[in-house]
This record gives C-alpha cells, structure tokens and sequence, in this order.
C-alpha cells in the first residue's frame, strides 16, 4: 500500500503535554502547523486518511508545551490537548 | 353560543384565531385585510400576546416559520400581491410539516391591479405557488360565521396534519359585516409538538426544523412521506355545501362570495322553472371530487362561475373527467358575476338539448 | 493531566463537511464553547442560514431551525417572540445577511430584537461557487466580476457594522477576527458578550467575524489567512461599533 | 327583504349609516349584511355601502337592485337611480342633489338634512335625519331600535352624542 | 451554421441570450444555474453589456422589470425558490406586458430541498405561481441545443407578444454538457416598442408603465385584452415533438431530460414488440391540446412521467377530458425515472386488456 | 404682470387625489419645478412606488414606471442601466423605502447607482389607513401601535439619511422638510442638487423630505405641521448627512 | 341653493400683485393662510366645489404683496401669482 | 455506443477527465453528453460523471447501464460495480481501490496511476493515466483526439503541460 490509514493518534509527554489527533478529521489544511510555536506540528505525507486527506501529526513531542495554539487554530476539532 | 353579534369579516377571522389559541401574528398591512392586523394589535397587548408587523410579507411568513418552529398557535395575512411573495416561505414551511395559518384576502390582479375582491389566486394557493411538490389545505369561507368557525378549524386542522392551512377569502367578505354567533368555548385540540425547538433542556438530543434533504433518496422518502399524509388529508378533510341538486337540471360550481350570488340564482330560477344546484367547495385543496361523482350526470351539466378568467374550473373538469360538459363564467377586475348574468347563462344551458 | 483543550459539547460528533482550512469551523467551535461555557445549551435554540453553513444544524448540539436565504433574522424573530426565556441567535454569511437578507437584519437591529447574531463576512459566496458579495472588496476577482469588482459598474463594499450601528435597538456590534490566536481569543470573547447581552435582555447583539474562504479565494488556507489580515481587516476594521462602554 | 344602498362622498359617514341600519335590524332580530365599497378612492371620491336586512338568510350580499337608496350627492344618484326597483324609494338631501331623479315609478324623498343639520351644530347629522326619512317611510326598524343601534356602533365616547342624534332622527322621521 | 462545440447547457443559454441581442441580465446567484451569471459576468463585460448582480431574486426580477420598461431585451435567470421569490415581480411584468425571458432550472423542493434535477415547479410556473390572472409562456427544451434555438426564439416570442417567456430546464439540462451549433447570424425580430418608457425627450406625452387600474372595469378591459392575447398565443405557437405516436400501443407524455429518458424506452420497448409513442410538450403554456386529440384513442392509453409528484399530468388529463386512460409515473427529490421503470409500467399497460 | 408662480410643466393638468393638506403635493411640485429648472423632462424617467403616491405617474408628465412596493430602486437600477444618459429618480414613502424596501434602497446606494431618491417620510403608512412605519416615533399611536409605539414592543424607528450615509456609494443625502416656507426653499435647493449629483455621474443621492398625513395622524393640515416641526423634527434633525462639501 | 359653486377667481390688483385661485383643485386644508404675511387669505364658506370642499381665497387683495408664499404652500397647485 | 462512469473523489479531476472524453468523442464526430454530479457534496465528497459517445441520437444523458467504469477510490467502486454491464471494463487506481470487484463476468485493470502521476511530479495526471488505459482497450479515441481535447478543455495558460500530459495518457495506454 502507497499510503497508511489515519488514525487517532496520541502523542504523549509524561511531564509536559499531551496532543491528541483525530486523523480521520483532519483535512491537511496545515492550519495548526504556522501556529505552532514550536514548530512540531508536520504534514504526515506518508499517511492517507479516509477523507483522502494527508494528516498533520506531531514530531518531537517533548517539545510540545501545551498551549493548545494548534487545537484552537485547527478548524475542523481534530486536535485535543492535555497537561 | 352567544348572542349575534354585527361584525366585520376581517375582525372575525381575527378574534377567531384569538380564541383558537393563537397568540402569536405577524403581518405587513395591505388592503383589503389590513383589520385583521388592526385588531390583533389591540387584542394581543391587551392580553399579552405577540402581534408584529413585520418589514415585510417576506418576513412576516419566515417569523411565522420560527414561532411555528418553536410549537405555537400561529398566523399571518396578507392579500394577493403579499401572498406572492410569501410563497417561499410557504413552500419552506410545508416542506418542514409547520403547522401555520395564513389568511388571503384575495384582490384583483395581476401586478398591482386593485383592491376589489376577486378569486383570481386560485392557482397560486390551490396548486401551488411555491416551488416544489407540496399542498396547503384551503379553506374556502362564504359567510363571517363560516370564518369564524373555518379559522378555529384551521388551526386545529394544522395542528392535526403538521401542515399550513390556508383562509382563502375575497375583499367583499373581509369587508362586509355580518351577524356572528362565537361559541362559548372553542373545541381546540392540540397536537404533539414533542418536535419543536423550544431548547431541549438537557431532556433530548437536539430537535431540528428542517427543508433540507441533500440524498436524493432521503429527500424522495420525506416526499413520499408528504404525499402519503396529503392522502390522509384528502380521505379526511374534504368538504362542500351541497344545495338543491338532487334532481337539479344544472349545477352551478362556486365557492366563497360567487356562491353567495348563486343562492340568489337558486330562488331566481326557480321563478322559471328550472332547478339549479350549487356545488360550493368549502375545501378548495382537498378539492371535493366525491361529490361530482355523485351528480356527474346532471342532466344540463355544469356551470362553473369564479371571479377570475377561469381556474377552479379546471379541478371541476379534472372532477368529472368529460362525463358532462362545464361551461364557465367569469369576471375580472373585481366585478362580481351578477345574478342577472347567471342566470341568463343556466337559462341557455336549461334550454339547450 | 487534564484536558485543557478539547471539541466543545456544544458540537455534536459529526464531522464538518466544510473544505479544508475554512475558518467556519473556528467560529463554530469558538460560539460552542461560549455556549457550554454560560451553560446554556438546553435553552439555545440556533438558526442556520443558506450558505456553506446551510446544515450547521448538525453540528450545533441546541435545538436548530434550518432557515430561508437571508431570512434568519426573521425566523429568529419568530422564535424569540414565541420563547422569550429562551436564548436565540443566527449565524449567517455575508451572502445571506448583507445581500438577499438586508431588510431582516436591518430591520431585527432596529426592533432591538433581543437575538445574537454571528455574521461571518468572507467576502465572498462560498457555496454557490465564489461570486461576488455585497462584501468582496475593490479589485477581487470572483466568478461574477471576472475582471475584479470595480466600483463603478458592482458598488462598493457594504461595511455592515457600521451600518448597523446606527439603529437605535442595536446595542452591542463589534467586529473579529479569526485569522491568529490573539484574534481568535478576542472572538471568542466579542461572542460571550453578544450571549450576554442578550441574555440581560439589552437588546439586538452582533458579531462580525471576518472569515477566509480558500476554494472560492483560490488560496491556501495559510495565504487566505494573510489575505485576511493584509485586504480584509484594512476595509473592514476590526473594532467594537455600538455598546464599547457595555458592562455585562 | 329590505336592499338598501346609501352612497355619498367619502367622509360623508355614508358608512356609519349603513352600519346604524344593519345594526338596528340585527337588534330587531332580522339576519343583516353590511358591505363597503373600499379602497384608495375613499380619498375624496366617492363611498357607498350595500345593507340588506331581511327574515331569510341572505345571499349575496352584493346588491343588484335595490329598493331603497339614500344618497347624498349628486353623482351617487346619476349612478344608482335605474338600478333599484320599481316602487322603490329614493331619500336624498335637497342641497347636495339638486337635481331630482327622472324616474317616476319610485317613491322619491328631499330633504334639507345638511341645512338642518348645520343649524343644529353638527354637519354630520345629515346622515342621521336622511335615515330618520327612510326609517319612517319604511318602517323597516323602530326608532328604539335605532337608538340601540347607536349605542353599539358608537364608541362610548361618542354616547353623550346620542339625545342630539335621536333629536335628528326624529326631525327626519317627521319630515 | 458553424461548428459543433462542446457547452454546458447553462452556458448555452447565456451564450444564446447574447447571439438574440440580450445586453442586459440581472441574477442572483443559485446552483444549479450559476453558469449562466459567470458567462454572462465576464461577456457582457467583454462586449460592454450590462451584468449586475442583484442583491436578491426579488431585486432581480423588478431590476429586469425597469429594464424591460426601457425597451431592451432582457434576462433573470434563477432555480425554484428563487424563483418563487419572484412571484410577485412576475405578476407585475405581466399585467405590465413586459417582454423579458425568465431561466428556471429547476432543483428539487420544496423548501430548500436538494439541488438535483426536478420539474416539481410545473404548476408554479406554468399554472401562475403568482397572483392574479396571468400567464407566462413557457418552453421546455431537451437538449444543449435546444436550449439554445429556443432561448433565441424566447426573445422573439417577448417582443411578439410583450410577455415574459420562461424557459423551463433542470438541473441536469443545465449542468450537462453536449455539441451545440450556432447559426452565423439569429433571426431576430424586434417587436414595436414605442410603449417603452425612454423618456419622451419632448417629441410624445409622457409613457407610463404600470400594472394597476383602480376602477374595476378598466381592470377587467384590461383583463380581457390580456387574456385575448393569451388566446393568439394558444393559437399560434403551440408546439409538441411528437415521436413514434402513429400505430403506437401506449403514448408516454413528458419532457425536458425526462423525455430523453423516454426516448431510450422506446428502443427497449421495440425489442420486446411494444410500440411506443412520445409525446414531448416543448411548449407547456400554452399546452399542446392538439396533439392530444389526434392520439386519444391510443389503443392502451397513456403515461405522463414527471419529476415530481404528478403535475404536468393534469394538463394531459384536461386536454384528453377522459377520452383516454392517463396513467402517471413519478420521481422526486432528484431521482430522475429510470428507462426499466418505464419500461415496466409501459409493458403492464401494454399487457392489460 | 409675469407669472411670479404657477404650476410647473413637468405637472401633468390632473389634480392631485391626496388628502386635504397633504404635504405630498408640495413635495410633487418641488421635483417637477427642478425637473423645469434643469429642463430635463424629456430625458427624465420617474418611478412610482406603492403607497399614497402610486399613481403619481399620472401627475408627473416625464416618463414613468411603476414599481412594486419597495422595489422603486432596484426598478430604477433596471431602466439607468438600460438609460445610463437619462435622469432616473424615484419617489417612495417611508414604508415602501424604509421597510419593504430596505434591502433595495441600501443596495442601490451601496451600489452607488446614479439615480435618485426622494424619500417622503411621514412616520406611518399613508395609503393603507394608518398602520406603524419603521420610521414612527416613539409613543406615536397609529392603528398596528394603538397603545403607542414602545421600543420594547415594536423597536425604534430608523433613521434612514443616518443609516445610508455609512455607505460609499451614496454621495449625497440630506433630509429636509416642507413644514414652512423656509424648509420649503431649502428642500427644493436639495432636490436641485440631488439630480444635478446625478446629472454629473457622481454616485447615488437622497432626498429624505418629512412631510404630514394629516388623515392617519388625525390632525388639520395646520397641527400637523407643528406636529412635524416640534417631534419628527427632533428625532430626524434636519441637515446633509452626506456630501456637506460636494461642489455640483 | 345652499352652497355657491367652485369657481377659477382671479383677486387683481393693478399695481401690486395677481393671484387667481382654481377653486375646485382646492382642499379648504388652510395651509396657504397661515403662511400668508399679510392674512388676507381664507376659507370661502359660502363656496361649495364640485369635491365638496369650502375652497380659499383672498379678501382685502390689496394688500397682496405677489410674495406667492401661499402658492408655494399649497399642496394643490391651486394658486397662480402674477406680479 | 460507450456509456462511461468515471467516479471518485471530488478535487481529483473526475470531471475534466469526463470532459476530455467527451471532446476527445466529438472531435472524432461523434456525438457526446457529459453529466456531471453536482452540488455542495463536491466539498471533499465524491464526484462522478456520465459520459456517451455514441453514432446514434444521445436519448438519455443519464447512464443506467455503463459499458465502462473509471474509479478513483474505493466507494465509487462499491456503488457501481454492479451497474456494470456484462463484459464492460472497469478501469482503477490501485493505490485507491486497493478492494479489487468481485464480478468476474468485466474486464477489470488496476494501475499504480496515483503512484506514477506523483513520480512525475504531478499528482493530478493520475486521471490521464487511467484514461490512456481506458481509451487503449476500448479504442473509442485516437490520442491524436486526445491531445486536441487537452487544447479544447485546458485553459491556454495551462497548455505548455499538454507534452507532459500526454506522456501521462501513453504510461497508461501501454501498462
Ligand atoms: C432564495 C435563494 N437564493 C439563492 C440561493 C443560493 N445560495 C445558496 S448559498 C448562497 C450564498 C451563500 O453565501 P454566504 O452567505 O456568503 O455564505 P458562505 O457560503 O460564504 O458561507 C446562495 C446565493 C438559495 N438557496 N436560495
Ligand atoms: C407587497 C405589498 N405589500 C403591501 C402592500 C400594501 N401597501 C400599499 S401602500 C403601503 C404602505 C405605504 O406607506 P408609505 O410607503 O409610508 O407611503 P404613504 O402611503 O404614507 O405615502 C402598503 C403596505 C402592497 N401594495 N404590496
Ligand atoms: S488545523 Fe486541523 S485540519 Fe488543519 S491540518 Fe491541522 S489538524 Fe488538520
Ligand atoms: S466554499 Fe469557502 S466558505 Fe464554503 S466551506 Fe469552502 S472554504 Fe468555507
Ligand atoms: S393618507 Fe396621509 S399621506 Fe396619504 S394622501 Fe392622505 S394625508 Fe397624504
Ligand atoms: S393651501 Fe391650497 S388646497 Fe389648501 S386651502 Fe389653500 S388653496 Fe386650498
């Protein structure tokens, strides 16, 4: 297969935050990924989900903060955010 | 039953949805119906209800469309020109199953036209002015004591089928006073509303008011759904006055005013010696067809009279299916077909083989 | 861990059907969680314009009421005169209340319709495929002014909070933005107030956000949002029109 | 069956006195209908109404002949003249028409309502006195029936009016 | 004739109202007809026409009423709500006997319903959406092409009969794309417009365009001069395509798309030894009676096919007045009859005695 | 002896069926003496609306088009495009304009169409015996406010020259009255103006003017001009809410 | 009769002003007397018009001063002024 | 006569690839229809259209029965697999339809078309690929037509990717 399904994919960091995506909903709109301050919100392009969508997903976790700026900025409630 | 009581047309319709139930209206004034509006302005803030005069006709049915939505008694009027423009509403509001009542006061057309009574918006509240397939039930009073009693009928009748009722009138009986007996109290039955959207207090999912169906499928279903309760109402609700036509020679077909003038003609004609009956439609849609089929083979056939160049004719042909010739009369402009016009015309029929 | 960031009850499961980037789904997150957070879901009752929004129904957990193009106002109307306790409002696109539903939204302002109204200005008509809006501004190009909207023969851009603000029974109108975090904050907080107000009974409330449309802009989301912020927000700015002194 | 068309200048009161009739018949316990003519041209134009009070139910409430007519100008009486029956009767006020009607198979009735009713402080009697002619010569309602009449078309405000409206009905009867 | 090019049918319209001299349109945007407003934004741009969006349906049909009133030829384009905003402007253009073409490209309803294809505004439109005595002239075409020859023959029939004439299309009619052929040059007639109010530059007392008469019998005089025009119409340009009716065993009545359907049913019912007729009303108003009475006696009556509920089947049942069995076979919400399904009902009336 | 004042040409011979007193009569002859002044009769192309004056077409002898209630602008637009050489005005009363019609007068303005409007406020409906206007004052009763107007119940009443004056494409509006000589002079230099804003393809212009109806306000022709001067007056000052500085 | 009938009176004064006056276009609604500077305008109550109404005219005419602000008020387009 | 389906998701260029057909068939001179499906479920729904190219009269522009089906993902295949007509041709992306039909009585080709178009740089050629398979075992154009329907359907500005197209459509007449 060219392409991996979406998924609902956690990404966690035991001391910092936890971002949750809900693959399926995401639209690849890259919203989430300028907004970050981070910079650790990416395109999956190796992922293809149901919507036919290449979703954003998150590298590096442990540099995420938790200020949830992609989770506000994402306008389609894919991303859920825990600290 | 109380005593009779001199009133205005206009004012009973009004003071029969007031004891109906109804308080809520919102209208736009155009003549010949604007004492409906006069009356309940008075009427709603003496007792706490809502009368609105709404920007326009436009408004007027889409505010009627909300506060059906949110499950209560309620009413617009307008006349012809304001009809028209209603008609989008109309169909968004038969399509979403809301219980409405709407008065026309119907004027002479087309355009601007006048303001004398005509019956020439046949077409547009019986077929269907609005676009898409839908019916309105309408109601077609003759006297103020009929519209007092079809205005409770109609909200009850729209409570009872999901649906918008019409009060099909002309000026003249808007306009006229009449003697009206109100009774004591209004046999009013309520139908569920557990569908309205009246905030759902955490007690249920979410109810929703729509007229939009994106499948085809789903569409064609809630369609089906429609035509389905149209038949329910068709088998139900269909009403005439019948007059004299048992062994009449010719049978005239009116509603509303007109039919008034043909009770005249009766008596007329019976001077002369021919007997003439009167088939009057109380329920435009539904129209009566059972009844044409009982008198189908009068023996002078039938004589359609309508102040418009000829529209309820064509459900009186669609009636009787070419089993007896209809002849029509009519007149425009807001004249009302004369007795004397009439009757020239059932004497021609009498004396034809 | 606790959650400090998730989709608001307000909203039902269903997945919006809006294209990607399209900051609809922003506003409707944003006036969700005003909802949960003045608690009071059961008592809203939602009205959905014609537009891409038209099935916003779906999304929004209160109970909805699906309206005519443009008429919102008045169906709103209708609602708030038959549930007075109740809390009502539309949300409408720049097609459906600056063009086709002027006279209702004028005229719901001017009655101080006690209703909150979010207006979401793009500039443009998204569903019908990008024509122009009483709101494209001088120069955008768009299905129906191919060669860019020139004053001349379209007119100019309706600035509608503006216009509004001088209706007596309007009391609180300010315009937002959803183009960064700090503007989505702001909105959010411009929609609470317009909830507010109306549940104080004050009178008519609106919030003009100002919203990308990327298919019918022919950008992508992120340049829309620069589009946004470098055209949009110039012509329309950003800003509390009527009830700036408003305590609520 | 009385068929009566009353027909004058709009702001006349050629409405008001229709509705007097019909609710005098109705109080008499006749059945009664009352139908305007309607519209912009109430604006200075011309204003009838259609009254029919009668023991069977009504039919039309339109009128096609009358046998009564009250009018109070001119052109009212130049337009209704030859539609109402023979043996009618025609009531008008001598000042406003001063040309009399060319038929002669009709009972017809002038009178100074206007002048009188100037002299008594109210032109707007001249519709009371015109009734008060019909009235007698037809005796369609009983002048108590009239006064109760009054009482339900005039808002309260107006009732103190009523001895002074009674006073010009009388004039009329027994002019 | 020049070339076959390819074009989407809502394309072709415009496209066609231009080659007949249309220089002014005036639109709300609504799927599926929005192709027609961006043609017509970017050409009458190109050529220094006018297009404007209006800011409604209900601006845009009175926008065409002041432009009709100036004696150009003129053009709205619009689908089923929209056009049942209309309503009212459309009465008034016809009561003021403005030439104007009018689209409808018909979605399925009512309310706001789906935007496939339907022909659920048949009544609307063709019946008088509108109040008053009145009637559009209505064409119905079936293919690219069509849409092309009788958008062209729309402008002519206006001016002829100063009248709006509507042409009648679905979604799928409007969105579907064929080989069309333009002529070099369209053969247009521009009817007498000296009633046109162009200011009277002090060579004429002043034009008035107006659709009210206050005194009734002026209103009716006018009544009746429109309702003899109505008559000229009927009598001159009723038009049907008729197909494969001559020894046929059943006749199904239909159009737009739905008679292409037809048109494949025919060639199945070959197969099975069922002669098929096709009846194909182009004009629906006014409605081509005719045809009907020379294949009344079809030996196994007829089939009206509608997307909708059944409309158009009333004028088959009054133009046959129970000469002849009248069978109805209906799709709605955007299903469009399928070739088995006729096929089914054509082979059941083919077999009953 | 010359003819210091006579009735203007642009006057058709037929006598005006207004009520006694009505101010729509100075109000017709104040545009046909501009019509006369600028020698534009025969260029001119009037439109009528619905309300008391919808048979105006009959006084004015230019062309004329009567339009549906309300849509006098958008009727206008139609015939100054089909005309862009031709003076095009129309004249609508307060509900034909300010209510069923805002949709078309916002636009026509917004679209900056070169007509002009002169827009005949009197606080209530005229023509169908004296129903509440958008534009009635508070506390005013008419037949749909027999108790009076109260905002809680019916709103506020719109002040329209304000309202349009928000949009670009309106270049010139003022509101005047005819309630004295004074006003009478000053409204017939606004009207001038109006037209000749229109005669140099400026944009759109209005002409709001507050006049009497004596029959629904049910008062002489006399009170009612105090009535004007000393309560609409107030709540619709008069002044030019756009254009102070347009040189014509 | 009771009443005179409307009439077109013409109120001359050879040095001053002319107005005529077309009685049975005229209301009797009052509006030109108010605004007349001299006062000399009023209601004829012995004149009756073909609309029923007590039309206006001029008494004392030669104080007209041809300031025409009576025609300038009146709704009716009743009065000419010469001067 | 071909009655052809290409579905798939909208945003794939399902329908332009229903065009290119179609101008491909009518260069030829034969006569064509193209339907597309319509609305706002083209927002990231899917997307079909119906082609025919026929010598005869086009009845019906709406496809019951098709000869040949093109499908971009793996939902259009389920919806009209079994409309399919026997011995019809099913042409697929296999990287989108990774559920092969279950019908064995088609012809049924599955391309890495998704794969290939990305390799050359052009995500949307995908839709050409499976068209050159489609047009190379129906034979119903030459490419020769083909390539004059890239020049009728492309906007000019996009005419200097006709080459490239064109190595698009001989991959997958030669997979
Ligand atoms: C009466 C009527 N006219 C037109 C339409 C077609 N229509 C649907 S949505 C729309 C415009 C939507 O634009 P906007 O309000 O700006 O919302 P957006 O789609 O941009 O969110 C139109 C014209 C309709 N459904 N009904
Ligand atoms: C669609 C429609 N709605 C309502 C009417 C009735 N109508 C006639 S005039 C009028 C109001 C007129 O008031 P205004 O515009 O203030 O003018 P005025 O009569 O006071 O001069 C209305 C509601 C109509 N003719 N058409
Ligand atoms: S903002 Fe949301 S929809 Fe857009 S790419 Fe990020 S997660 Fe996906
Ligand atoms: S068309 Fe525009 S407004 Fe509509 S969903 Fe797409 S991006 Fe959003
Ligand atoms: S009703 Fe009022 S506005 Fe109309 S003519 Fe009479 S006074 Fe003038
Ligand atoms: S202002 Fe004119 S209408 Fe009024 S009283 Fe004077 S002359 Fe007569």
């Amino acid at each position: 297969m060219l392409f991996e399904r979406g998924q609902i994919t956690t990404y966690r960091d035991v001391d910092m935050a936890r971002v949750t995506f809900n693959e399926d909903l995401c639209k690849g709109c890259k919203l989430c990924i300028d907004v970050c301050p981070k910079k650790i919100v990416v395109i999956k392009d190796d992922v293809l989900n149901k919507k036919g969508y290449h979703p954003a997903g998150v590298v590096e976790m442990d540099k995420c903060i938790g200020c949830a700026f992609c989770a506000m900025m994402c306008p389609d409630c894919v991303i859920t955010v825990e600290k | 039953m109380g005593k009779r009581i001199l009133m205005k047309g206009n004012e009973v319709i009004a003071e029969a949805a007031l004891r109906a139930g109804c308080r809520h209206f919102f209208g736009y004034p155009i003549t010949p119906q604007t004492e409906i509006s006069h009356y309940m302005a008075r009427k709603m803030e003496e007792i706490g209800g809502v009368f609105l005069q709404a920007e326009s006709e436009v408004a007027a049915i889409n505010m009627v469309y909300g506060a059906a939505s949110a499950g209560v008694r309620v009413m617009t009027s307008s006349s012809s020109p304001g009809i028209s423009l209603k008609q989008e509403g109309i169909s968004y509001s038969a399509c979403a199953e809301l219980p409405m009542v709407i008065v026309d006061i119907v004027r002479c057309g087309p355009g601007l036209g006048g303001i004398l009574p005509a019956q020439c918006d046949y077409f547009q509240v019986v077929k269907g002015g609005g676009h898409g397939d839908y019916n309105l039930i309408v109601l077609a009073p003759a006297s103020v004591q009929e519209l007092y009693e079809l205005t409770v009928e109609a909200f009850n009748l729209a409570d009872r089928y999901r649906n918008p009722v019409v009060i099909l009138g002309d000026g003249y009986l808007g306009q006229m006073m009449e003697a009206v007996e109100f009774r004591d109290e209004e046999p009013i039955e309520k139908g569920n509303k557990d569908w309205a959207t009246t905030g759902h207090g955490g007690k249920r999912i979410h109810n929703v008011t729509t007229s939009i169906y994106i499948d085809p499928n789903v569409l064609e279903a809630h369609n089906r759904k429609l035509q389905e309760k149209y038949k329910k109402v068709k088998e139900n609700e269909t009403r005439a006055e019948v007059v004299n036509c048992d062994g009449a020679d010719v049978i005239v077909v009116a509603y509303g005013t007109v039919a008034r003038v043909v009770k005249n003609v009766i008596k007329d004609a019976e001077k002369l010696g021919i007997k003439v009956g009167l088939i009057r439609p109380i329920t435009l849609w539904p129209f009566p067809t059972e009844v044409f089929d009982k008198y189908a083979g009068v023996p002078k056939g039938f004589l359609t009279v309508e102040m418009s160049s000829g529209q309820m004719v064509e459900d009186v042909r669609l009636a009787l299916n070419g089993r007896n010739r209809v002849e029509f009369h009519g007149r425009m402009g807001g004249n009302v077909p004369t007795q004397k016009d009439i009757l020239d015309i059932v004497r021609q029929m009498a004396d034809k083989q | 861990m606790a959650i400090v960031f998730k989709k608001p009850n307000a909203l039902t499961d269903k997945p919006f059907h809006y294209c990607p980037g399209c900051t609809h789904g922003i506003i409707h997150r944003l006036v969700a969680e005003v909802i949960d957070e003045l608690d009071i879901e059961g008592e809203t009752v939602g009205v959905s314009p014609v537009g891409c929004t038209y099935n916003n129904y779906e999304y929004f957990s209160c109970d909805m009421v699906q309206a005519a193009h443009g008429r919102a106002p008045a169906v709103a109307t209708g609602l708030k005169r038959a549930l007075p306790d109740k809390v009502v409002f539309t949300y409408q696109g720049d097609g459906d209340l600056a063009a086709i539903g002027t006279a209702e939204i004028v005229h719901a302002a001017t009655r101080g319709e006690k209703i909150t109204t979010i207006f979401v200005n793009n500039a443009i008509y998204g569903m019908t495929s990008g024509q122009m809006a009483p709101t494209s501004l001088i120069g955008q190009v768009t299905t129906t002014s191919p060669f860019g909207r020139k004053p001349q023969l379209h007119g100019y851009p309706v600035k509608v909070s503006e216009m509004l603000a001088t209706l007596e029974g309007a009391v609180y109108i300010e315009r937002v933005s959803v183009d960064s975090i700090k503007n989505i904050i702001k909105a959010k907080k411009a929609i609470k107030k317009a909830f507010q107000v109306q549940l104080e009974g004050l009178g008519f409330s609106m919030v003009e956000v100002l919203s990308t449309c990327p298919t019918n802009w022919g950008m992508s989301p992120a340049k829309s949002l620069d589009w946004l912020r470098d055209n949009m927000a110039e012509h329309y700015p950003l800003g509390v029109y009527k009830g700036k002194d408003l305590e609520v | 069956m009385q068929q009566i068309i009353i027909s004058g200048f709009g702001g006349q009161g050629i409405l008001s006195m229709g509705r007097l009739l019909a609710a005098g018949g109705l109080h008499e316990g006749h059945n009664v209908s009352w139908l305007p003519s309607y519209g912009p041209e109430m604006r200075g134009g011309t204003a009838n109404c259609h009254v029919i009070i009668s023991n069977e139910e009504i039919g039309s409430p339109i009128i096609s002949c009358p046998n009564a007519l009250i009018v109070m100008n001119q052109p009212s009486l130049d337009k209704f003249e030859n539609m109402v029956e023979e043996n009618g009767i025609i009531v008008m006020d001598s000042a406003l028409v001063p040309i009399k009607p060319k038929r002669k198979d009709l009972r017809s009735f002038s009178l100074p309502a206007t002048e009188k009713a100037y002299e008594m402080g109210h032109p707007a009697f001249a519709g009371v006195i015109l009734l008060g002619k019909f009235i007698a010569e037809t005796g369609i309602i009983s002048s108590k029936s009239f006064e109760e009449a009054l009482r339900t078309v005039l808002s309260p405000s107006k009732h103190n009016l009523i001895p002074d409206e009674m006073k010009a009905l009388e004039f009329g009867m027994s002019y």
